[in-house]
């Protein structure tokens, strides 16, 4: 039925536009200080448990718990910094990447001592029923989702591309010693950047979660997010956008299409074949930055 | 420039270390005492439930102690071993296990126990009683794996032929399968269904297997296949984050249809994560051992004193109850063994030998097993197969029929 | 750095590993004590030994891709597992000896690494590190999605032991040496390896690969070399895992494992064999160290309870991990030559 | 006033790359510091604008005073505060960004969007061939195009001072004629300068006042004209000889050598 289909592709692109949005915190991270994070899953559970915290745990209302717990969020991207990132500057972005992965296991660590392994139930943010336009029918929290993914994309693309303070986080992102002789403060602008990128993660769990269970699993989106965020090219926000769209929609399609074909989960796979065919044809994504090579 | 001279001291003196911190533990053994190892995880992927599991477990070996081995004189030393859920450290714990306790028996926990020491097993002569279902790729001849109970297949393919004489009618039962690919274990249940499905045209016809993430973002599209296929059951034995996804789904569409799910992500558990007990009106937790109901039930008295008298801190639901039967079944058949060969110079080999002689009735095990007869065909019983069934019913945790009798499936 | 007294007079000895006859000695002391070291410890170290063993040359060949040659690679556990299939589907439907399998198993990883090494052709950076992740999809959905009667799919596929003019090597022990004797093997070739021409060429594009283009190193190809390299030793390892479990199933080579593999390396330190080595074993050490006194913390402990003692472990060694790079960024193996040539030098500070 | 009394300057703990410069670069002036590679140019402006921590060096002694105050040891942004910027060598424009976008972070401290803006307007109407690369990737520019743009860059930091590292750099002679004009309306508009060349014809031509080092020592000092008709200097910096003409390569070679010694 072609409003089958139309449906599929529509949730697909949703469901891809959650994916930009975690996306975004690799982005957000990687541009500001050219590191990739690779514990981004793990910030996204740790923003999901934190308004879990507060919220079903503390009991506090909505409205002033998620708020909370986004500052919460913030504090945690500061001591990562303060602890981790502070007393690396100057050594390889290489270090700072395995940091990320030392992070990872920490991290993981950290949620299973303080919020436990439990299977845990998410606040309900946004309403859970669906909408409904005749035959279509688009769920509320990734459409809601969507809709913040696209406002956060514009947000950020001018706070990059044309704010003074995102652009110096884009100096500090392109040669530290530059930026140092424009008085720009390095560990600063890094500091900030994990702050944004805990926020997001952070924002990012509750699209995600929203009325649903949440364990330190949840993870996994950290990874399913990965090939939106190489699609896309990781200097690129508002390319998150059309790279989410794209690998939602064949996901969404291959999901709906080819999975009962093959009788396996081919969805889950295919973000990652398309995203190396488009690397090997544009090998810095769709809109990352080329490398300017100077010899 | 590097000199493999170097880490050679650093490794004899950190191996060193390493032996004398490894071979601390390990008590002299009493004469007319065995060793019952415990494959834990408290701290891999079901850590959530560990606790509850494992307390289970350690209380009926303590109470068995207390009541049974004092007066046959066999005292059952038992120990917890982390395995995190991950085969290369049971292999590498293994060996320990072996020396240490030298174990009549084992309590292992899941796919990774077995993925490690399948193959070993037979050459090391202790057999390996599981808490969970089989599986299919576990459903082979002279196995020194031991299931309590049938396949994942089996129990649901009961629980589809309850419903389906419930309804009436001989039109099959149209059921729909969420699963994931995450793990090899979910992927054979899902083939298990099928095949079934396959043999059994009449019974059931799948509407559609839904493979999907272990954390799903939402499934609304595909449940709503599932409702437009006109499925009158959801089979899910992954986990609860399903179980809550699918649920959300439904009542998105506000489609009334019934979700079936296991003993690992049954309706306590799932209810807990979707914010309520509530939120599972009508749907049904199918497996093969007593249901963790509020009703008096042999097992629930069971339950109750060792409460009261073994200090059982965990709660009455299915995960104790899962931890509980396990003990229980194995310490049945030790008792038998110690019956049958005398107290001295019991083996895992005659301890397994034992199990194949004489069945567990349902009495040794306070109802919470059905009378286990095994056989060297599988790993499981095979005949008299019985599951049981709860729901939530107004809001309340009820058993909706037990002793059901499951189907024959055949191997897949 | 040499103790004073010793110079090289020619080449072959200024490029030679060991330089006196006390090293010589100490080197034969250790293969002697690795040897033995059945007849001295229990049942259970010699198991923990043997995982050591397997991810020794696992690691090793990660560090050649990534230490030396500067490729990050997160698809290692994937290359593992090819492996580790390879040789159980080789071993029981071809009934193969050990001796082809095992080589063989390298090999096909090898094919495996290459393919995902050869897009370094057109994707550098971040980027090609990414795509390995994309090995461990791919594997991972290929094994269970692939005919069942091929790799065995979700049911796994079970391995006959090996065995060796009738004996069967099934035991701790005789898998120890089996184990044993492939890590010495794959480790003299890494050394061999990393002094080669090959070794040089990944130093440099690790370096500078712009720098090392113009030198007239073929870029690309040695990317892919390294890729290759790296993913024959994790073939190596596959196979012997096979061999020691006897049963494999795809969801014992997941992408958790490779991030403990690279954690391995940065506690070793980058770019060094031996560094490698150390890795493996403060790694595998302090995890079954855990291991073991978890139960008996959360026994003596009990206040305490069981899932928070056993899940601190998790932030322990993440923490160790994080704490490596911030403290000792180079790994190991530098402090250990820092102490060593303070040693050679004592009492002079230079 | 920019004072630099006697300092030292150590990498990693173990080199000493600066041995004890003094220098005054007074208001309104340009300062030309002159030498071969290696001789310490680079590491004296580091030094004075604190980028010097970012490479494991540090001012191990000598004092670096800025109108009365101590700077050695300040933090590199609050040294920009204090009206010095660095522009640094091999023309570090950031690459990925356009032309205006790399002059808004060199005006990051302005106070307020207008003053931002005022000082955009300023730059592009000091330098008019920015304004027609406003859009442009700053990565793609032409060499001398980057040049101006760093420098308008540091200009958008309205400093009192500009420390430029090699401004010829690389540059085809007639660009090196644009950079160095530009720098002289700099000048004459009353920004000071203290600028470190390897060519020092017109270095010399900008200057006032010069100093040469060697293996980190100043060797010689003195203003634009000493210098200029300093024997030493036109022979082994402007490669002349009494009777304006070129020495052949050897000789200078020989005489290279020969000055090691005196450093």
């Amino acid at each position: 039925m072609i409003i089958d289909f139309v449906n599929y592709a529509i949730n697909g692109a949703l469901l891809g536009l959650l994916y930009a949005l975690i996306a975004m915190g690799f982005v957000v991270i990687y541009r500001a200080s050219k590191v990739f994070n690779f514990a981004q899953g793990e910030l996204v559970v740790l923003g999901g448990f934190l308004q879990w915290w507060m919220v079903v745990s503390m009991g506090l209302p909505m409205i002033v718990g998620i708020p909370l717990a986004f500052v919460l969020a913030g504090v945690v991207g500061l001591l990562i910094e303060r602890i981790f990132f502070a007393r690396l500057v100057g050594e390889s972005v290489f270090a700072m990447v395995m940091v990320t992965i030392g992070l990872l296991v920490l991290l993981r660590g950290v949620v299973l001592v303080a919020f436990g392994p439990q299977v845990r139930p998410f606040p309900i943010v946004f309403p859970l029923q669906p909408l409904v336009i005749g035959e279509l029918m688009i769920p509320t929290n990734l459409l809601w989702g969507g809709v913040l993914t696209v406002l956060a994309a514009i947000g950020l693309s001018w706070f990059f591309n044309r704010t003074r303070t995102g652009l110096t986080m884009t100096a500090v992102a392109e040669d530290h010693q530059v930026a140092l002789s424009m008085g720009i403060s390095v560990k600063r602008s890094i500091a900030f950047a994990w702050i944004l990128g805990c926020v997001l993660s952070t924002l990012g769990a509750v699209v995600f979660l929203s009325g649903k269970s949440l364990n330190f699993l949840a993870s996994e989106i950290g990874f399913a997010a990965l090939p939106v965020a190489l699609l896309a090219g990781l200097e690129s926000i508002g390319g998150l956008l059309l790279a989410g769209v794209i690998v939602g929609v064949i996901q969404g399609l291959a999901t709906a299409y080819l999975d009962p074909l093959v009788g396996g989960a081919v969805g889950s796979v295919l973000p990652f074949a398309i995203m190396l065919l488009i690397l090997l044809v544009r090998p810095t994504g769709l809109f990352g930055w080329r490398t300017i090579e100077r010899v | 420039m590097s000199k493999p001279r170097a880490p050679g001291f650093a490794t004899l003196a950190a191996a060193a270390a390493l032996a004398c911190a490894l071979a601390a533990p390990g008590a002299a053994l009493a004469q007319t005492s065995y060793g019952v190892a415990m494959l834990s995880d408290y701290s891999g992927p079901y850590a959530d439930v560990m606790p509850m599991l494992g307390r289970g477990r350690e209380v009926v070996l303590d109470w068995w102690n207390a009541e049974v081995g004092a007066k046959l004189g066999v005292k059952l030393n038992h120990k917890n071993f982390d395995t995190r859920y991950d085969a290369a450290q049971t292999a590498s714990l293994w060996p320990g296990i072996k020396s240490e306790m030298k174990p009549i028996a084992v309590l292992g926990l899941g796919g990774p126990d077995v993925a490690a020491l399948s193959q070993r097993l037979p050459d090391d002569g202790i057999p390996l009683f599981m808490s969970t279902a089989g599986y299919g790729y576990a459903w082979k001849p002279d196995s020194w794996i031991i299931n309590p109970r049938p396949t994942y297949t089996h129990e649901h393919a009961g629980a589809f032929k309850w419903l389906k004489s419930r309804r009436g009618g001989s039109q099959p039962l149209k059921v729909g399968i969420i699963s994931s690919e995450a793990s090899p274990a979910y992927v054979d249940i899902a083939r298990g269904i099928e095949r079934y499905a396959k043999d059994n045209p009449n019974e059931i016809q799948i509407v559609e297997t839904i493979f999907t993430e272990v954390q799903p973002t939402d499934l609304s599209t595909q449940v709503r296949r599932l409702v437009r296929g006109g499925v009158e059951a959801i089979s899910i034995q992954t986990n609860t984050a399903a179980v809550v996804a699918t649920k959300r789904a439904l009542q998105g569409l506000g489609a009334k249809v019934p979700v079936i799910t296991s003993s690992h992500n049954g309706l306590p558990a799932s209810g807990k994560a979707a914010g309520g007990l509530d939120q599972m009106e009508g749907d049904y937790e199918v497996y093969g051992m007593a249901i963790a109901s509020d009703e008096d039930t042999p097992a629930r008295r069971f339950y109750e004193k060792l409460k009261a008298g073994y200090k059982l801190a965990a709660p009455w639901n299915a995960l104790t109850v899962m931890g509980m039967s396990q003990s229980l079944y194995t310490v049945r058949v030790i008792e038998h063994a110690i019956k049958k060969h005398g107290a001295q110079n019991l083996t895992g080999a005659k301890v397994r030998e034992t199990l194949y002689a004489e069945p567990v009735t349902t009495e040794e095990t306070f109802g919470m097993l059905p009378t286990l007869k095994f056989t060297k065909e599988a790993p499981f019983p095979i005949e008299g197969l019985k599951v049981n069934i709860a729901t939530i019913k107004g809001g309340k945790y009820v058993t909706a029929a037990t002793n059901v009798d499951t189907p024959a499936v055949k191997k897949w | 750095m040499d103790p004073a007294g010793v110079f090289a007079v020619r080449y072959a000895q200024d490029r030679a590993l060991l330089r006196t006859r006390k090293q010589w000695l100490a080197l034969a002391i250790f293969l002697a004590a690795l040897a033995l070291l059945p007849l001295v410890v229990g049942p259970r170290l010699i198991a923990v030994a043997n995982i050591m063993l397997i991810s020794a040359i696992v690691v090793v060949g990660l560090q050649i891709c990534t230490g030396y040659a500067g490729q990050v690679n997160l698809g290692q556990a994937a290359f593992m597992g090819v492996g580790a299939y390879t040789a159980a589907v080789l071993a029981e439907k071809t009934g193969l000896s050990f001796l082809l399998t095992i080589p063989l198993s390298g090999v096909a990883a090898a094919g495996f690494g290459f393919v995902f090494g050869l897009s370094a052709a057109r994707i550098k950076g971040f980027y090609l590190a990414l795509t390995t992740i994309a090995a461990q999809f791919v594997f991972h959905f290929a094994v269970l999605n692939l005919p069942g009667s091929w790799l065995g799919g979700s049911n796994g596929a079970t391995v006959p032991p090996a065995t060796l003019f009738g004996y069967r090597i099934a035991s701790d022990t005789s898998l120890y040496y089996l184990c044993l004797i492939c890590t010495v093997i794959m480790v003299c070739g890494a050394f061999g390896i990393v002094r080669s021409r090959f070794g040089r060429a990944f130093v440099a594009v690790r370096d500078d690969d712009v720098a090392a283009g113009i030198m007239g190193i073929n870029v690309v190809a040695t990317k892919a070399t390294a890729f290759l390299v790296g993913a024959f030793y994790a073939g190596v390892g596959g196979a012997l895992w096979a061999y020691m479990l006897r049963f494999v199933a795809v969801d014992q080579f997941t992408l958790f494992n490779s991030v403990f593999f690279i954690a391995m390396i940065i506690v070793g330190g980058m770019g060094s064999v031996v560094g490698a080595l150390i890795g493996v074993f403060v790694i595998r050490a302090i995890q079954e160290l855990i291991t073991t006194l978890g139960p008996e913390l959360a026994a003596s402990l009990p206040f305490l309870g069981g899932d928070i003692v056993f899940a601190s472990m998790n932030v322990f060694l993440g923490g160790s991990i994080a704490l490596f790079l911030i403290i000792e960024p180079k790994g190991l193996m530098h402090r250990w030559n820092i102490v060593k040539a303070g040693y050679r030098l004592w009492p002079f500070p230079y | 006033m920019l004072v630099l009394n006697n300092v030292e300057v150590m990498y990693s703990e173990v080199i000493l790359a600066l041995k004890g410069i003094t220098l005054a670069v007074q208001p309104g002036t340009c300062v030309a510091i002159l030498g071969g590679n290696g001789a310490g140019k680079s590491t004296t402006l580091k030094a004075v604008s604190g980028t010097i921590e970012s490479e494991d060096g540090e001012v191990s002694g000598g004092s670096i005073t800025f109108e009365g105050e101590r700077i050695d040891g300040l933090d590199p942004a609050e040294v920009v505060r204090r009206g010095l910027v660095h522009v640094m060598e091999g023309r570090r424009v950031l690459r990925h960004l356009t032309a205006e976008q790399n002059l808004i972070v060199g005006g990051h401290l302005a106070p307020g969007a207008a003053e931002l803006r005022r000082r955009l307007d300023r730059v592009f109407s000091f330098i008019p061939p920015l304004g027609g690369l406003r859009e442009r990737t700053a990565g793609y520019l032409s060499g001398g195009e980057q040049q101006m743009l760093v420098i308008g860059r540091a200009m958008m930091a309205v400093p009192k001072i500009m420390l430029i590292d090699e401004p010829s750099l690389g540059l085809a002679p007639m660009m090196v004629q644009d950079v160095f004009a530009l720098l002289a309306r700099l000048k004459a508009e009353g920004t000071t300068l203290l600028v470190v060349e390897q060519n020092s014809r017109v270095a010399l031509e900008l200057a006032d006042h010069g100093y040469v080092m060697e293996n980190g020592r100043v060797v010689l000092e003195g203003t634009a004209d000493e210098l200029r008709r300093n024997e030493d200097v036109r022979e082994f910096y402007l490669g002349m000889t009494a009777e304006g003409e070129r020495k052949s390569y050897r000789e200078v070679k020989h005489y290279r050598r020969r000055k090691r010694w005196l450093g």
